[in-house]
């Protein structure tokens, strides 16, 4: 097998593609095995580490995609005359914290846990591609259902929902009352 | 419109508020004072409005309902209610506080404006759609579409029938839905006999079927074993009980 | 002068940009000189050669871009048009559906039937080439309508729009709420 030859291809693949693109396409299309596409990505990512490059391969749940370091943002935005975009807000990262932990979800049930409306928030976060519609629920009113994107897993610098961070377990009835409040104490002082 | 933003940044809604008031009253989250609670949160409400500050309906909705859970604990013999409506509360709150801790961490963990990527390259590929699929996916698609758009219309009349008009079920029928059941299996339990009704008038007319077997000696009640058996058995119409 | 990391601040940006981006912007992004800026091109081009990497930079007139070599565009391409492949999902086949059934409809149509914003999906609709522009509607702001195409009569199996499948009389729920008792006799009559 010559690597060497695998990892160019697999770089331009990546490179042309632009959006994230699956491993199963990339190994179809060099007529590879998956698990040889994914030692090669690891090469490449080991290669770019070493070489000082400003680029990596961020895997995406069974994708790919190819950027650039976060320590380059600043001088990208300047040479692309980039306003720095506002940071999301307190209640979009509400929404999608509700979103991404318990997905797929409807919008009502994002409102019942906010106790507010939060339909364009979750319009905004369409937009902006950090959610997507996941079909609907096969329940009475077949709502739609929502769940996050690629985009969401590269934003927060993850390379699946199973690195989301581990939640505080719900307290328990007795058990952990002075723990948890304490934690929530901490909390509130912000 | 500035105003009304205010205070949406002050607080993401009423549960970002109440929990703000426990923390800030030293309140249990665990067992909530309701009283002392809603006399902040009305404190809070008429202070925007003082300050003439556009108030949403969230928060007066939530106001009214802690209301009502303080009217259910003055009630005599409400106890049990008012218990469940104050853990509703209080689970939303732990819920709703989870989220924002989560939305805290995510925050932290954001670097999506730092991170640059790059549109696909202008290459020449034949982005036509080449899969198939038989037509009727398409009926059930538009009909999943129309969903919401059909339920903005007012509901049919029909729609409220079963509301209106609980279908009767008459003691003849359940006597011999009950009769029916007995000739298959002989004898059976009698919560099966009530869990076979979907509405308590079901249940009610299997009772009352029970009672008018029981009477003309049909059936028997097998003492503290819960259980029916038929008189067609040849048994004791009525046994004795202990 | 730190030509290193010139160099890598030069390739993030040219990378990010996409497009060809002119070097007097990458200049003063980096203030630098824009000679300083070509030289850096040249060494990174150098070590693009040297490392036997798909990518090269390539000027055109006062402007840089980043792009692989002409040998990658086949395994390129064959990666890339194995997108064709992926179903289209939920969200998608109702869009395409309510322009089916309602041919010539503006977006704001489908959008007002879904309750949510269809524009991406309208979008990567055309460019499957399932639906197509009809012109502009003769209403207020001349909105842009929508139908479909002789691709999509051929990808559900239709000769014509007429053989579109019929729409059932009743509303769906009754059916469903039919059989659902039909159902429940089931249960009775165990």
């Amino acid at each position: 097998m010559n690597w060497n030859r695998l990892e160019r291809q697999i770089e331009a693949i990546v490179f042309a593609a632009g959006d994230p693109i699956e491993i199963s396409r990339i190994a179809q299309a060099l007529d590879v095995e998956e698990s040889v596409v994914r030692h090669c990505i690891n090469r490449i990512r080991e290669r770019y580490f070493d070489d000082q490059s400003p680029f990596d391969l961020v895997m995406l749940d069974n994708a790919v995609q190819m950027c650039t370091l976060p320590e380059y943002g600043n001088v990208i935005r300047s040479a692309l005359e980039l306003r720095r975009t506002t940071p999301l807000s307190q209640a979009a990262l509400e929404v999608l914290a509700t979103i991404a932990y318990n997905q797929p979800v409807t919008r009502s049930f994002v409102e019942q846990v906010r106790g507010v409306d939060c339909s364009s928030i979750i319009r905004s976060l369409v937009k902006k591609g950090l959610i997507e519609e996941a079909g609907r629920l096969n329940i009475p009113g077949k709502p739609i259902a929502y769940r996050t994107t690629p985009i969401f897993l590269r934003s927060f610098g993850l390379s699946s929902l199973e690195q989301l961070p581990v939640l505080p377990e719900e307290p328990e009835e007795e058990k952990g009352e002075a723990k948890q409040l304490e934690g929530q104490m901490d909390f509130f002082e912000l | 419109m500035d105003t009304l933003s205010f205070t949406v940044a002050e607080y993401q809604g009423p549960l970002d508020l109440i929990l703000h008031l426990i923390s800030k009253h030293k309140l249990n989250i665990f067992d909530i004072d309701i009283s002392s609670l809603l006399e902040q949160y009305l404190n809070a409400i008429n202070s925007w409005k003082e300050q003439n500050l556009e108030v949403s309906s969230e928060f007066l909705e939530m106001a009214s309902r802690l209301v009502y859970i303080k009217t259910v604990s003055l009630l005599p013999r409400h106890e049990e209610e008012h218990e469940k409506l104050r853990q509703d509360l209080t689970g939303q709150l732990i819920e709703y506080s989870i989220c924002k801790q989560a939305a805290k961490t995510l925050g932290s963990l954001y670097i999506g404006q730092d991170i640059f990527v790059r549109g696909p390259a202008p290459i020449k590929i034949d982005p036509t759609y080449t899969l198939t699929h038989p037509a009727s996916v398409l009926l059930a698609a538009l009909s999943d579409a129309m969903g919401r758009g059909a339920r903005r219309l007012p509901p049919s009349q029909e729609v409220f029938e079963p509301l209106v008009h609980r279908p009767i079920v008459s003691v003849t029928t359940k006597i011999f839905s009950v009769l029916r059941t007995l000739r298959v299996d002989g004898r059976v339990k009698l919560d099966r006999l009530y869990r076979m009704n979907t509405d308590r008038s079901g249940v009610i007319a299997t009772f009352l079927a029970l009672l008018e077997l029981m009477k003309s000696g049909k059936i028997a009640l097998q003492n503290d074993q819960v259980e029916l058996i038929s008189a067609g058995k040849k048994q004791e119409p009525v046994s004795s009980p202990r």
